[in-house]
């Protein structure tokens, strides 16, 4: 079976416009991906259909939008492994996924406990975390990097001690693209007793994922990223460890009783989602999930893993080296975002020139200041593809760049 | 749903007073609704003797622990998980109920099964008698 | 100018289905609205021509996501009437809001340290402060309601004492429908010098309020309630106070710069929007304000006092007495969110038969136990009316209540 | 956007040599893009002496920069924070600059203004300038 990039194209409106007067090139995917007409039906389909509140209604619409809810929780726990649904917690992000780890999985840390995160972490796996620090005085220490832009896995005995009871990294880092090798990750916290945190962000945009096997305790992603709506993500743990947990956000939804004394919290996952719950966007991701595990074949992986040859080969050929990549400079144990800085110009020069071509790129620190600070650039320009860009799309970012550097410098 | 067999069963109350001398009591709660099941009984060798209740609950709630008091007399007290969950298998998965078992009757409740927020209502009264029958079976 | 009520309900596709057969009749707005035509458009359009991630960055379509962004913004500080855009926080709704405030503003409090709630409240302006009472020993005290489910505001002086720091009320029961007398509450609470937070989520389906002019520091409220999407809602702060505080969640858009070391967070409001914030949802919530605005009329204020009105009348002609209301019996300052119980039948059951006529209800606790404690009452069965309501909606409220009692007695 | 005038502007590296004896000295931080721009000044009787600077940022910021140096020499330190606020207007709301003032070149960013998140990389000499005219006048 070959793979029809076109039929693909085709699911997604937004692919067809123009800007600028030229063709739309969409190398934005790392930072949110567009959403195919299965998804965007699916959520609509529930809003004129079965638009109500969950959990706690009696009436018909109340019923079908629970069930619609619950039917994405299950979903989503089919795309990932998970043991039981209802390990699978619906949160409005990976932002607040991990979030959400740092003040409950953080209420029961000591001052001098370490967490141990990476050189390569989005700000959503730091910040969240110094500012447990500030609140519990644990210790934060990173796994360093190397220079193409992976975990240096050869420091984890150094870094991971005694001490540690957390891991938390990036499977996929959102600047490089290098794939984390996560069971060695595993390996070094088990042996000390700390539990693992995966941020997925960038990972689950490029298919199924089994939690199970890759043995952690915490993944968290979230749904713009993997073609579903915003404001919806997951926190997926093991159910002991959710029992275990206290809440984070309390309210309605959440509680078994509740009396101006005292509260019950719920059972997981619906203790850790307290309030209203993005119900449209839950069903959006349900749908994603289903629409991407369609889409995820080998021909089509093979296809993404072409362009992504041709696109690091084709900047390796511009302008005599003038480019250089910030991450893996080949294409195995990496994802396709590619990094890249241009000799003389500045990432936001580029992104600004190349979107003048229609190409829709990123350029800065990619919430990565420390990675940046470690490659001693300002930032980078990044083109991130997905199962939907073709041909035209790497022709017209090398083309574009090639522009980009005659009329700049 | 509220067909005249759950309607008539509710209102007919059986078995609605506490025992005056009950081996054990139990008292569920079903955080959803609110509803609340407190619900004694009386064994002797390994049959259930007498069952009281006071449900504060809804009428599905009530219904059934009528139907619970009716019919648990004389039953082997090894028969009410079976029949909690042959009732479960009703409501979830529309299972069949076999006709010739004492616990059949369960069926009554057969058109609560299209309504999933009603299940608990329906099932509370027999987890409170199973929860019941092991701790009178346990203090012997 | 009339009202043609007609006319707004053909922009609500869900209104006209049916359910077991009979035309819904959805009288559980309380719990969530239905949404509009517009809104749904909305973010429809903003997803197949603008989707993309905010902020940061240059291409055309994130230039044109975050003025969509930016713009919903606008629209929410001038639904509101902001000084300043800058004060409205988006949030994932009223839950999320308010515990942002438990964490940050409860941050800066001490042991011994009071907030003032009232037992009218739901469970989410009540749960985040016990969570906040365990994290650090604050007291938490209680306005006592009135028999006819007000706020027993003669009580204000008992219980807001001087080490109180935060008052914290509904501004419309989402049980009883009374409508709070804010300024007394702030009066009290100025008085010692204590910050006042107003839960508006029954208030903004409504119409739109006026911040500056209640005199209030904090005001929460949801989006979904509001014809809105799921997932979003506001926060609104006087600049300083936001200023002031420290953040709740950390991550990516909430920084102004990040090492390892330490991080600086940016200005408000996106100090306070950690991560890539429900983007297509804050432009649906734009949206809906500008629809609410115009929908909302003296005529359809009219149109929906009058069915209140008949509602709560035919209500208390119905099987002598039997139905019993919690709440206002009048219509005095109160919204058309209605509560009852009916003598001997249980509010599921009322609910459940009530759906067999299509009429959409909500029965139980409303997540407002300690209310439902107070009434002595396990739950109320709740018609909540809003502007598309009709006619028939009210008599088939009526008529199947009639029936319901019948049938059940 | 990037029009010759823009590109040559910032090629020209105009006054990209700090001062040996500046009489003050500032760094601003675009935070959004990573821009920084430290920048001297020397004043003298109302009127700018000499400016130098060096930009680490993008072309706009450069082209900006270059711009600064070549039009600030001679002018009155009061004419710089009103040539910001020109500028901002420009680029904001799109109004019309005048052609006899000293400031007038700042049109030269006119492309600059539809896009928006572009802007603060050209301010950001501008107030940078402003801030160091300030501060020197401060000290007299
Ligand atoms: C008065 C009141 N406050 C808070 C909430 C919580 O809102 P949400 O669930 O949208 O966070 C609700 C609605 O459920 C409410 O009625
Ligand atoms: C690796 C990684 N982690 C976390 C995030 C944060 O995700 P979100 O902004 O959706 O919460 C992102 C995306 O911005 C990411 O790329």
């Amino acid at each position: 079976m070959s793979f029809d990039v076109d039929a693909l194209r085709s699911q997604f409106p937004i692919l067809d416009r123009t800007v600028h007067g030229k063709p739309l090139h969409y190398l934005d995917n790392s930072a949110t991906a567009q959403i195919p007409n299965a998804v965007l039906d699916a959520v609509e389909r529930h809003e004129i259909a079965h638009r109500a509140n969950v959990l706690r209604g009696i009436h018909y619409l109340a019923e079908a939008a629970t069930e619609a809810y619950e039917n994405a929780r299950l979903d989503v726990a089919r795309f990932i492994n998970a043991a039981d649904a209802s390990e699978v917690v619906f949160t409005s992000g990976t932002t607040s996924a991990i979030n959400l780890v740092a003040h409950s999985f953080g209420q029961g840390l000591k001052p001098g406990d370490e967490i141990v995160i990476s050189m390569l972490e989005h700000h959503s796996n730091i910040v969240p975390w110094q500012l447990l620090r500030q609140r519990s005085g644990i210790v934060l220490k990173v796994i360093p990097a190397t220079t193409d832009g992976r975990l240096d896995l050869d420091k984890l005995d150094d870094v991971i001690t005694d001490k540690c009871k957390l891991v938390a990294v990036t499977h996929v880092s959102n600047v490089t693209g290098a794939d984390t090798e996560i069971y060695r990750i595993v390996e070094a916290a088990k042996a000390v007793g700390a539990k693992v945190l995966i941020d997925g962000a960038q990972r689950v945009p490029h298919g199924p994922i089994d939690v199970q096997a890759l043995g952690v305790d915490f993944y968290a992603f979230s749904g713009h990223k993997m073609y579903a709506p915003n404001g919806i993500g997951i926190l997926w743990a093991h159910r002991e460890l959710l029992d275990a947990l206290p809440p984070f956000m309390g309210g309605g939804e959440m509680i078994r009783t509740v009396t101006l004394e005292d509260t019950i919290f719920a059972e997981p996952p619906h203790k850790f989602e307290a309030g209203t719950p993005p119900i449209a966007q839950a069903v959006g991701l349900g749908a994603a999930t289903r629409w991407l595990t369609e889409v995820d074949t080998p021909e089509a992986t093979l296809h993404v893993a072409k362009l992504a040859e041709q696109t690091l080969s084709g900047l390796a050929d511009i302008a005599d080296g003038r480019i250089r990549i910030i991450g893996p400079q080949g294409t195995q144990s990496r994802l396709p975002v590619i990094s890249f800085t241009v000799d003389g110009i500045h990432p936001h020069d580029v992104c600004q020139i190349l979107d003048s071509h229609g190409v829709a790129l990123r350029g800065g620190h990619h919430c990565a200041q420390p990675l940046m600070d470690f490659f001693d650039v300002t930032g980078t320009t990044r083109a991130s593809l997905t199962f939907y860009n073709n041909q035209a799309d790497v022709d017209a970012l090398l083309n574009g760049l090639d522009a980009a550097i005659k009329k700049l410098t | 749903m509220y067909q005249d067999e759950i309607v008539t069963l509710a209102k007919s109350k059986t078995g609605a007073q506490r025992l005056e001398n009950p081996d054990a009591t139990v008292t569920l709660d079903n955080p959803l609704c609110g509803d609340r099941v407190t619900l004694d009984v009386n064994v002797a060798d390994g049959k259930i003797m007498a069952v009281g209740h006071r449900v504060r609950g809804c009428m599905l709630c009530e219904a059934s622990a009528s139907l619970v008091a009716r019919d648990a007399i004389g039953t082997d007290t090894d028969s009410i998980a079976p029949a909690r969950d042959k009732l479960e298998a009703l409501l979830k998965k529309g299972a069949e109920v076999s006709g010739d078992d004492p616990w059949s009757t369960v069926t009554t409740f057969g058109p609560v099964a299209e309504f999933k927020s009603r299940h608990e209502c329906v099932l509370l009264p027999f987890e409170a008698l199973g929860k019941a029958v092991e701790q009178a079976e346990d203090k012997d």
